[in-house]
This record gives structure tokens, sequence and C-alpha cells, in this order.
């Protein structure tokens, strides 16, 4: 089932009662999210994502902007009879129920034509559990489960009524790292065999790439940019945006363009026809740098990380925002630090032009450099 | 070589101080339970007394030089008191009364604290904090009213008098939404989610969770019944409806306006015996939840 | 909301401001018309008196069987009292109540008690269930039965009216260690000067003793104060009377005897004075004034033979003026209360009346309870007749007790009772154990700051 | 949190709660207030039909007693002495309690003993301890019966046994015994809550301190007493309120006359005061002190959240 989101907006009165400040969570969110697709929320904490997520599964009431389930309006609608699923940051099983218990919550709520027998119940839950692969588990009590085995317990509840939709509020943070890579496969393994739409908030920008198929970016109530994952990396519609996506993260130069020439500081890095002059903040992904001793930027080496197949070069640069600029190349190509500078050329496509005010991208023609 | 003698010396330092540290220690947990064990002497004196006068005869209780060990037992107090107070009808009384008011008072509880602890409404704040306010308000000022009021009603001398003019407390109401405060929002949510309404919620998730809290109002209630005494003897004095303590102060009254009090102790002791048995029992639920009403926010 | 909640307040309010009324009793033409009624009864009888009179409530009855007794045991005199006249405030009284004068008193600022002179005199003839007739009121013989004394209790309310019916009593009496006392050769004081010479000899033979032993403090002011003739309280204003140059010194003779250790009281002592009477050490009391009904306290524990380590004299009180003599009426008497219907009044007096004039239920209460009848003829039953004749300092120590009181019929005395009176009680008690240990050049000074205290707490809480 | 147009739906939650206050809590207040600003209201002469003047006398009267100070005194008094004294003993014996293995459960039953039995035979027997049978004053006179148990362990260990309550006991004497009493009293139910608040505690916290190699006193002092802040705070503000009620103890021990022998009402409290007026039939005047009372006990506890607002680490 697709889901609409029409101008969605959500305005919390302010806290603090002096102030008397609304604060703005979703400001205007439009987006239709394709039938029986994963979708990635992802932004930094206080973005709103979490938020729209809330919306969606009715615990809160958009303040204006409308939801559509398919066809129909649920803006209205409570959320018990929106018929999805949600799985949260921290699980929030009953402590008091068997893992059984748990999973036949849902369906003991179920009313009228919905209503199942005993039977019917169990054979759901044992199917859930199934997917989940917790059926050995099923009488335990929720404190006596690892982490990650309370996590299949709330994913099995969240399916076992089978939702039109499943929405999913952090479900990794509470995960080390290495369940948590194993159980985003789950996840998208399960979606993938259910078909359901879902909707996956997260703040870490790796895990949303991996497994989504759209992600969408949020920043302070506003969207910054929706699309596939590789689109929005390769093809980032702000500085923020840029700056989120990517590990490591993207190298943030202060730059001016000069008719057609991109400078950092004094150097011509790049021709950049189309770009208009001025001031401009850089982006160069780490990628993004080729070892060259004739190439236009020269930094000064710090450290060299070698992370097998490539190496991470730590340098600095006096146009660099950060302390630090890093580049990772391929272990071959042989980076000697020894020297004192170390010169690249960067490949355009890793380079984005974002207006100093703004932080809009800027588009321009990619030439060949020199 | 310098290596190996300053290890040395560094364990013979650590066997010293482990030694010092272990009579230390020792000397501490020995402080500790003397200090406990002279307490508990302290605590338990008056319920020594109790039992040792509840089986002396009234002479022997009477004396000026107050006897530590009766010089006869008379066990027969106790028979005496059980057909004199009439124990059995008092016992039911009182079971009727308190398990029905803990009933009741149990629900009131719980749908107050819900909505205090859980939903939104105008003014929630200043009502709880009005609400906590009549705690600090003498409570032997509400008799003379209630009294008038439950008249007025035609409420003397019937169960009803007893039970409903109690069945709100602030105290439960405050214990339990604190204790419900504490459960995690999330479960709220996940529970609309798999389609509950806030009345099942409330019986199957928060209820239960807070089992430990309702147990321990059951019994503060249920002691309740067992001791009240100013009012009941206000509004329900009739055989019918008597409650123990009435029971036990009016039964051993002579004729002169003394009291048997050996007879009167034995019948406290027998009285507080379920009460004391229910406690050692349920010690576990009482003091977490007490504790766990965990006085936040 | 907010709305509903004012209504409800407003109506509340309402409620508790309007009084019961009540219409002024008359007594009905008919007397007692046979119809069913029910009447309540508060004393604090416990289950050795109850069984008494369960027997009586039958008895009575059989003459009256639509007249159904309930009654309740309140637990102390104290607790009938704020029972009562908490109940009276919503109109919800019972029928009778055992009653202290103070606390008719106390229901009189509510006018809730019925006088009885009406029903007293009254002429009306009640025909019983059994055919046989009675007169409603009392009749001649009836009224002289009673030991004038505790009936006159029931006028002392400073309008002459009758408020109130005797119905067990008990009072003063002295009782001393016979065996001690003729081992000594020591006579029984009759009078306060002859106390002090027997407390002084009694402590030159036993240095360690405290000669005597005074129970209730608040009895001993307000006794002496009638046998000095002296003011103590009025039913009328000024009611506080008792700061006076006779009280003051009489107070003040006794502080001297407790200075040369002569005397103690219950609340000096820090318990009963008859544990001290009882006693067998050498630290003891030879003679104890406490309440007739509490006799077989002051009996000493008994031997392993049944036999007691002293015999127990008992007598009146000692006297100023042996022409006039005065010991206190205490005990409890019954009272009517003022109901809607006639026939719950007429039925409650008859009740009362049974109990208060029937020789065989005054007799065989007061054995039960060690209370004195209220009845002069009770000697005239035999059982009662048999148990005085047993009369010994020993096991039939309250037969004694119960013939001193009888022999002393006309000592009785009572103080008069209005809304304050038991203050004014309080406070002489306090105030004579205040008094008591004062020594030094300005006793006076002290007394007399102690009596304008008490005097200052009567008024104010008056 | 869902918003909710559910007002009318907590309303009906709360709905019998709010009747029953309705009818036996808030009725019964205003009703108080009414009492006292009726002129020597007394339930009595209401019922007999009088009629009583509005205004501020009852209020006046209660202020003006000789003895309105001294009530006060003794009020304010017992709860500066025995609220920081039941907490602290409460405290180091539920850390004791919580420090130790064997014998941790019987000793806990023990000691919450108190909180389920029958309050009329505790009272009785410590009067019985204290009370000493004899005669005091006036050197001739002075006869020992029995000098009361605490007494006795005092001659014990060499000590001059002391007047406590009886005849001739100083206010000193007194206040020690009621001191001892109430805090006796208090006890069970302090030590029941701080102790469910230790062993909520997270023992990691102790662990870390014991790396840190603290010593215990200042374990105590900066580890428990800050992390059970809001036990405390509690504990201290209940034992506060409850002090200002305090009127049943002292009639435990002191009889209704609320003071040794001589001196009735050297004890009497604020609390006793409103049974006094109420005895003495005298509803309006016991309205006013009770109001005064209540306005008392409020600024008390705003004084108390205040400073707890400071020091207490949720």
């Amino acid at each position: 089932m697709k889901i609409v989101l029409q101008n969605l907006t959500k305005i919390f009165p302010s806290r603090n009662k002096k102030s008397g400040e609304e604060v703005v969570a979703v400001n205007n969110f439009n987006f239709e999210i394709p039938d029986g697709k994963l979708i990635g929320l992802l932004g930094p904490s206080g973005c709103g994502k979490s938020t729209t997520l809330y919306m969606i599964s009715g615990l809160q009431k958009p303040s204006s902007g409308r939801i559509f389930f398919g066809d129909d309006d649920v803006t209205e609608l409570s959320t018990e009879n929106r018929g999805i699923g949600l799985v949260f940051q921290n699980y929030a099983l009953y402590p008091h129920m068997t893992v059984k218990q748990n999973i036949l919550f849902p369906l003991q709520n179920l009313k009228g034509k919905d209503k199942l027998t005993k039977e019917q119940m169990l054979d759901r839950a044992q199917e859930a559990a199934r997917l989940v692969q917790i059926d050995q588990l099923l009488d335990r009590k929720p404190s006596e489960l690892s982490g990650g085995q309370q996590q299949r317990v709330a994913i099995a509840r969240a399916l076992v009524k089978m939702p039109k939709v499943l929405l999913l509020d952090e479900p990794l943070s509470n995960l080390d790292a290495r369940l948590r890579l194993q159980t985003r496969e789950e996840i998208r393994r399960i979606q993938k065999e259910t078909g359901i739409t879902t909707v996956f908030v997260t703040h870490d920008q790796e895990e949303a790439m991996s497994i989504s198929d759209m992600i969408v970016v949020m920043k302070l109530g506003v969207v910054q940019q929706i699309g596939k994952p590789q689109e929005v990396y390769d093809d980032p519609a702000n500085l923020f945006v840029a700056k989120f996506l990517g590990t490591p993260p993207i190298n943030v130069f202060r730059g001016s363009v000069r008719a057609g020439q991109l400078y950092l500081g004094e150097e011509a890095v790049l021709k950049v026809s189309g770009a208009p002059d001025g001031d401009v903040d850089v982006g160069i992904r780490p990628e993004g740098f080729l070892l060259d001793p004739q190439g236009p930027l020269s930094c000064s080496p710090l450290n060299v990380e070698v992370m097998g197949r490539d190496v991470s070069v730590v340098s600095t640069h006096p146009a660099s925002e950060n302390p630090m600029v890093r580049s990772i190349i391929n272990a071959d190509s042989g980076a000697d630090i020894s020297s004192g500078t170390v010169r690249y050329s960067i490949k355009p496509h890793k380079l984005f032009l974002f207006d100093r005010e703004s932080g809009k991208r800027i588009p321009f023609e990619v030439k060949q450099h020199g | 070589m310098t290596q190996k003698s300053m290890s040395v010396m560094h364990d013979r330092d650590l066997g010293k101080t482990s030694a010092r540290q272990k009579a230390g220690k020792a000397l501490v947990y020995f402080g500790i339970y003397a200090f406990l064990i002279l307490m508990a002497l302290i605590v338990l004196f008056p319920f020594y007394w109790m039992l040792i006068s509840s089986v002396k005869s009234l002479e022997e209780y009477r004396l000026s030089t107050p006897t530590l060990w009766p010089r006869m037992i008379l066990l027969g107090n106790y028979a005496e008191a059980f057909t004199t107070a009439a124990l059995g009808r008092l016992f039911v009384n009182t079971l009727i009364v308190g398990v029905v008011s803990t009933i009741l008072s149990l629900v009131i509880t719980v749908l107050t604290a819900f909505a205090f602890a859980r939903l939104e409404f105008k003014g929630k704040e200043l009502l709880f904090a009005a609400l906590l306010a009549t705690m600090m308000i003498p409570g032997e000022l509400f008799t003379i009213t209630n009294y008038s009021t439950v008249t007025t009603f035609g409420w003397i001398n019937t169960y009803t008098v007893l039970i409903v003019p109690f069945l709100v407390s602030v105290f439960y109401i405050y214990l339990l939404r604190q204790n419900f405060l504490q459960i995690p929002n999330e479960l709220y949510l996940a529970a609309k989610v798999d389609g509950t309404s806030d009345w099942k919620y409330l019986w199957k998730v928060m209820v239960p969770l807070s089992l430990p809290t309702l147990i321990s109002i059951t019994i503060l209630k249920m002691m309740g019944a067992w001791n009240s005494y100013i009012w009941p003897r206000l509004v329900a004095n009739d055989e019918a409806h008597r409650l123990i303590t009435n029971g036990l102060r009016n039964a051993f009254t002579d004729t002169t306006g003394d009291v048997n009090y050996p007879v009167q102790m034995a019948a406290v002791a027998l009285v507080s015996l379920p009460l004391f048995l229910v406690f050692v029992f349920l010690r576990k639920y009482i003091m977490s939840g007490v504790s766990r009403s965990g006085i936040k926010g | 909301m907010k709305k509903l909640v004012s209504v409800f307040l407003a109506l509340l309010m309402m409620l508790g401001l309007c009084a019961p009324s009540l219409a002024a009793f008359e007594v009905p033409a008919e007397g007692y018309d046979g119809s069913e009624v029910t009447i309540t009864f508060y004393n604090t009888m416990g289950s050795n008196l109850t069984a008494v009179l369960d027997e009586y409530i039958a008895q009575f009855n059989e003459l009256y069987p639509n007249i159904h007794v309930e009654y309740s045991s309140v637990g102390s005199y104290d607790d009938v009292r704020d029972q009562v006249s908490t109940e009276i405030t919503v109109g919800n009284q019972p029928n009778i109540a055992y009653c202290y004068p103070d606390h008719v008193a106390l229901y009189n600022l509510a006018k809730a008690v019925q006088t009885l002179d009406e029903l007293i005199e009254s002429d009306v003839t009640v025909t019983r269930a059994d055919g046989s007739t009675e007169k409603l009121g009392l009749t001649e013989e009836q009224r002289a039965d009673f030991i004038e004394g505790y009936y006159k209790e029931g006028q002392e309310f400073g309008d002459g009216l009758t408020y109130t019916m005797p119905f067990s009593k008990s009072t003063e009496v002295l009782y001393y260690d016979k065996t001690f006392f003729e081992a000594n050769g020591l006579t029984v004081p009759t009078n306060w000067d002859e106390m002090e010479e027997t407390c002084a000899k009694i402590k030159e033979i036993a240095p360690n003793s405290i000669p005597l032993g005074y129970d209730s403090s608040a009895n001993w002011f307000i006794t002496m104060t009638e046998q000095y003739g002296s003011e103590y309280t009025s039913a009328t204003e000024p009611h506080f009377l008792f700061n006076n140059e006779t009280n003051r010194a009489f107070i003040k003779r006794f502080s001297e005897w407790y200075n040369k250790g002569y005397l103690t009281t219950q609340k000096l002592y820090g318990a009963y004075t008859s544990g001290l009477f009882t006693s067998t050490s050498e630290v003891r009391c030879y003679m104890c004034i406490g309440s007739s009904a509490g006799a077989t306290y002051q009996r000493p524990a008994a031997n392993a033979d049944g036999t007691y380590p002293f015999e127990v004299g008992i007598t009146t009180i000692p006297q100023v003026d042996a022409s006039n003599r005065k010991v206190i009426s205490q005990g409890p008497s019954v009272c009517i209360f003022k109901k809607n219907n006639p026939q719950e009044v007429v039925a409650s007096w008859l009740f009362v009346k049974y109990l208060t004039t029937s020789t065989d239920f005054q007799a065989e209460f007061s054995m039960a309870s060690g209370y004195v009848p209220v009845l002069k003829s009770v000697d005239t039953n035999e059982v009662y007749a048999d148990f005085l004749s047993k009369a010994d300092g020993g096991n039939y120590i309250s037969a004694l007790s119960a013939k001193v009181c009888l022999e002393q019929a006309d000592a009785y005395y009572t103080s008069p009772a209005f809304n304050g009176s038991s203050t004014a009680r309080d406070q002489v008690d306090i105030l004579l154990n205040k008094c008591l240990p004062m020594s030094g050049d300005n006793v006076d000074a002290q007394i007399e700051d102690a009596f304008e205290d008490a005097i200052d707490e009567c008024e104010y809480s008056f | 949190m869902v918003e909710s147009k559910q007002q009318w739906k907590a309303w009906l939650y709360l709905a019998p709660a709010i009747v029953l206050l309705m009818v036996f809590t808030v009725w019964p207040i205003v009703n108080t207030v009414r009492m006292s600003l009726l002129e020597g209201y007394s339930g009595l002469k209401a019922a007999g039909g009088a009629t009583f003047q509005f205004g501020f006398g009852n209020f006046e009267k209660v202020i003006q007693y000789r003895r309105f100070v001294q009530c006060l005194r003794n009020t304010v008094l017992l709860c500066v002495w025995t609220v920081p004294i039941s907490t602290f003993l409460a405290l180091l014996i539920a850390v004791a309690l919580n420090s130790i293995k064997p014998l941790q459960k019987a000793l806990q039953t023990i000691f919450f003993l108190p909180y389920v039995t029958n309050s009329i035979a505790i009272g009785m027997v410590f009067a019985a301890m204290f009370n000493i049978v004899g005669s005091f004053y006036g050197t001739q006179n002075e006869i020992i019966v029995t000098a009361g148990i605490i007494n006795n362990v005092i001659e014990f260990f060499g000590g001059k046994p002391v007047n406590w309550i009886n005849y001739g006991s100083s206010y000193m004497a007194n206040m020690t015994v009621m001191i001892v009493y109430i805090v006796w009293n208090a006890l069970p139910f302090k030590i029941l809550i701080l102790l469910g608040g230790l062993q909520s505690i997270n023992k990691q916290y102790y662990e870390a301190a014991k790396v840190d190699s603290a010593p215990r006193s200042r374990v105590f002092w900066r580890i428990t007493v800050p992390l059970l802040s809001p036990m405390l705070a509690y504990v201290i503000i209940t034992g506060f309120i409850g002090g200002f009620k305090e009127y049943t103890s002292i009639v435990g021990i002191f009889g209704e006359k609320m003071g040794p022998p001589d001196d009735a009402g050297r004890l009497n409290t604020m609390v006793g005061f409103i049974y006094d007026s109420l005895s003495a039939n005298n509803q309006g005047r016991a309205s006013a002190a009770a109001l005064i009372l209540f306005g008392i006990i409020l600024v008390v506890t705003l004084i108390n959240l205040q400073v707890s607002k400071k020091r207490v680490h949720y």
C-alpha cells in the first residue's frame, strides 16, 4: 500500500510557557511512499523524522496536512484503526508477558470481522515467530532475552497482525555493532519477504543507505532531499545533505569562483564553468582525491591510516573548514607523507559547490582541469 | 633481581593491608550487627510486652512494679478474649468491610492514578496539587461534617457508611501515580499500535506491572479496616456491623469503666496475628511496592 | 462542571445549616398506646452486666412486648458523651443514655434532653400486655423509695426541673488496714484533724510509709468545698467560684501534710494508690480513699491458702463537721432524649422506670457491678440482704463497701452541672496536684497564682 | 503523548474519586471554613436553635489563648527534633540493613513490625517504660516504688534515675520522652522507604567508589545520600506534615491532660488544642485553629519543596 503525505505539518506548543515560542517539528512534508518499498527517514536528532513516523502511525495528529494510505484519508483515524505495525527504539515489550503473549497481544485486540479463533491466533504467532527466528523462545519473559532477541520479538509483534504498513523507530540503535549489521540485513529480508510498505527512522546514514529503497533526509522539520540512496549520495541537494551522508564525511573547504575557475585559497583546482563568481563552500568526498604529483591541491600530510585495500591520508589545508582533510586512495598508489606535502587532483563528479549563504548546491559543467 | 624484590615487597605490603583490612572489616560488621540488633530489641520490646501482658492475671498486670516475665502464664486469657469479644462476628464484619472497601478503593485508585499519570486534561497539575494539599489538613475536622452528611444520607449502621467515605485515599493515588509514571511511555504507544483502548491498556498492562504497589495498597487498606476506631464507633456501633477494634474496646470494660488489659492484650495479639502473617508472607511485595513509588516527579 | 460543583456545594451547605427541630413534648392522653417502638439505650456495661440487663429486658417485654429495647455498650462514660453529643447535632440521638450531670449539661445546649417532671407526675394509667395496669408516673412509695441524694442529682441543673433518673451509684469510702490499725491500737479517723493525728502516728510507726493515698484529687477538692460549705461552682453565672479563702486554706493545709510525707494522690504517685495500699512491702499506704465500686482492687492478693495478708476495713471518709456529713455521689444516671414520636419518649420512660424502681433489678445489678443500688428497699431483697450480711474485709469486700455506702445515704451531695462544669472538675484536679508539693516561704502566693490560672483556664474554655 | 479530544474521557476516569472527594473532603473543608467564621459556633447549640455572628472572633480567641504560643512551640520543637533524628536513624538502619547478608530478611521484618500492629498497645507500653511510680518532691517523701525500665537501665550503668513524665518532671525530660516515642513510631515507614530506595540504587556507583578507594563515610555522604535524595525529601516532607499533626502520641504517654500532673497542657500541640475545643463543643474555635494549622503546614511544606528543589537529585 502506498502512503501519501500531503503538506504534513506538526507544530508543538512551546514547553517554556514564558517564551511562548512554538516549535515546528515537521514543516510541510509532501511525499508519496510507493507500495512495498522500504523508506529510510534520515536526519540528526530533532529533525522531525520520529514525529513524521508518529504521525503516520496516528500516535500524533498533524497540525495540518493529510495522510493517505492508498486512496483512504487516514488523517483522522486513530492508531488502533490504521492497521499498522510499529517497532520502538527500546522495543516496548510488555515485561509481564511471555514472548508468546506479547506476540499474541495485538491479535487479541482485533474486533469484528477480523476476529480470529484461538488456533488461528496461535498459528499466526508461530508464523511471525518463525519469520524472525525466535520460535524457540516463546515461553520466555522479555527480561530473559538478549537485546537482539528482544528486537526480533518486537518485530514479530509488529508483523503478526499483517499490517499494511510497518514503521520502525530507530530499531537498531540499542544493539551492538555486529548485531546491528546482522539485524538490518534481517529487516531487509523480512521486508522483502512480506512486501510490506515500511518506513524506517534512523540517524545513522550508513544504516539508511544500506537497506532503504529510498531515503528522505530531514533537517529541522524540513525535508532536504528524497531519492534513492546512491542518487542522494552522488547528487546532494545541499551542503547539509552532503555533509550528513558518507563515511568518512565529506571534506569542506572555503573556496571562491573567479571566471569559471574554482580556487581553494590561491590554488586553482577545477574549472567550473557555469558557476557564478563569488565565495562558495566546496565539498570534496574523501574518495574524490587522486594522488597526483602535478595535482593542483597541495596538503600537508600528518598521518596515513591503512584500511586494507585503501589508505586514508589525513592532512591539513589552509582553506579547509575542518581541522583535517581526509582522503581515501588506493593503497597501491603509494602515498608518501615523508616529503611534507602531498598533491592531489580532484575527480570532478566528487566535488560539489554550495552557496555560502543558503548552502544550496551550485551546479556547474565539468571541464577538463588545467 | 631488583624487580623481583620489589614485587615481593609489594606482595607483602598487600598482605599486610589486607590483613588489617580484614580485621577492620570484621570490626565494621560487628558494629553494624550490634547496632542493628540493639535497634531491633528496642523495636521488639513493646511486642514482647504485649505478649507477656496477654498471659498475665489482671492483678499481676496492675502491680506497681511490672514483672518482666509473668509469674503465671494464663493462656485462658486468649480463650476469654475470643468468647467475650465475640471475635468471630467481629472478624467477619471487619473482613467484609476490609475486602469490599479494598476492592472498590483499588478500582478508584487505579482509575484516578491512570488519569493523572497518562491522560491529558485541563487543570491536571492544579487538581493534583489540590489533592496533595488535602493531605495536610488535620483529618479530625472532617469527622464532624462527614457525620452529618452520612446521617442525611441515612447510612448510619450500614456497611456502606464504613466503606464509602474512605474509598478515596490521596496517598494511594499518589503512590500509584508515581508507579504508573515509571512505566515507559513506549508501552502505551505500543499498545495503541497493537489496537488496545486506554481501558484495556490500563487493566492489561499497567495494572499487572504495578502489582507490588497494588498489593501494598491492599495491605495498608486492610490494616486500616483492622485499626479504624473513631469513625466506626460513631457511625456503625451496632452488633451487626461493629468492627474489631471497637469490639475490643467495648468488650473488656468492666463495671468501673476499667479495662481488663491482659484479656484485651490477648485480643489485640489475636487480632494482629492475621496482619502479621500477611506481612511476613508478602513482605517482598510491600517492600517493592512502597519503595517503587519512587517519589520521583 | 464548575457550575455543577457550586450548585452541589450550595445544596450541601443548606443541609448542614438546617438544625433538626423538635416539637414540644406533651404526655399523650392515653399514655403508652401499645404501638411498636424501638428504643435505643447507650451504656458502658461489660458483658457480665449486659447479662443482667438482658434478663430484665425479657421480663419488661412480657409486660410490653411491642417496646423493643436495643442497647449498645459504647465504651467509657466519655465515649458515651462524645457519641451522643455528636449524634444530637444531626438529630440522631438515642432514646436513653447513661449519663453524668456534666453530660446532661452539654446535651442541654441543644435542648435535647427530655425533662421528666411531666412524666413523673402523670396520673395516666397504662395497660400492660397481661391486662394489668400501672400508673405512668411514679407512685408515692416509688418516689419515696429513692435514696434522696441520688434522686436530687437529677435536678441540679439550675432550673429545678428533673432531667435524669439515678441508675446505679457509687461514692468514695475510706479503706484502711484493719489488721495494722488493731495491732497498733489506732482508731479510724472520722474527721480531718483526727486524720492528721493518725497520719503522724503511722509515720512514727512506719517511717517509710505514706499513710494516706487519695485516688481522685478532683473528688477530694470538691468534697472539701461541700464539707466546708465554701463555694465551688454555680449553675448560673458567674460559674467558677472556687478561688476563695477557705479553699486556699485547706489546700495549704494538705500541702503541709504532703510535705511531711503523710499522703499522696493517684496523679502524684503515678498509679492507682490502691497499688500502694495492697502492697506488702514497707513502702505502702495504710489508708486509701477510693471509689466504693473498686473495693476488690483494695484487697491484697490472696495467700496460697486463700487467706489475705491483712483485713481491710471500710468506713465513711473523714468529715469537717460530723453533723453535716458530705460524701460525693458518683455513678451513672440515665436521661431520656426528646423525640418527635411521643410514644418513643413514653416507652423510654416506662423502661427507665422499670429498671430504676425494680428492687430485684437494682439488687442483682449492684451485686454484679459493685455499685450500690439507688433504692432503699433493696435491703428487703432476700438475695441482697444475704449478700450484705456476709460483708467482711476479705472475700465479701464488695458487700462491706455497699453496706458502708447504704449507711451514709443521707450524706450524698452532687455539684451543679452546667456547660463547663467538667472543665472546672478537670481544673481543680490539676490545681490540687499542683499545690500539694508547694513549700517554702511564698507558698501562699504560689497557691494564689495556681488558683488564678485554674480560673483563667475555666473561663477560657467556657 | 497522544493528544486527545479525551478531556471528557479523563474526567470519566476521575469521576468516582471526584464525587467522593467532593462529598467527604471538599465539603468538610468548606464547612470548616464556614464554622470558623461563625463566632463561637457549636454544633450542639446550633441543634438547640442558637444563631451565631459572622466574624473573625474564633481566630482572635485562638490566638489570644494564653497557651497558644506554647502549643505552637511544642509542635514546632517536636518537628524540629523528631524529623531529623528519625530520618537520620532510619537512614543508618537502612544502610546497615542493606550492607549485610545473613539475618537481613529477619531484621527487615522486625523493623517493619510496628507498621502492622495496633497502636493502643504500643502507647501503653511506652508509658509504662518511662513511668516512675512513687512520690517525689520533698526529701522526706522521696520514695520510689518502681523507677521504670528506662531508669533501671540508667541505674545499671551507674546513672541517676530521671523523672521522665511524672510529677515534677522537667520540660526537657518530657520532651525527651516524646521525641524518643515519636522517633520510634516514625522509624518503620522511613526505613521501608529508604531501604527500598537503597536497593534500587545501581551497584555500579559503589563499585566505582571502591575502585576510587573512597572511604565509607565519603561514599555515604557523597553517593548514598545524594542518590537517595528523592526518598529523603519525601520522608522529610511527610515527616514534617505528620509532625505538625502530632497529638495521639502525646495522649499515649501523658493522657488527655497533655502534660505531667502538675502542669497539664504543658505538652499540648496544635491538634491537641483543636481537640480541646472540640470536646468543649466549640467547633467554631476548633475550625479556626485547624485552618491556622493548615496555613502553617502549607507554608512549611512549600519551604520544604523549595529547598528540596535545590538539593534533590533526580
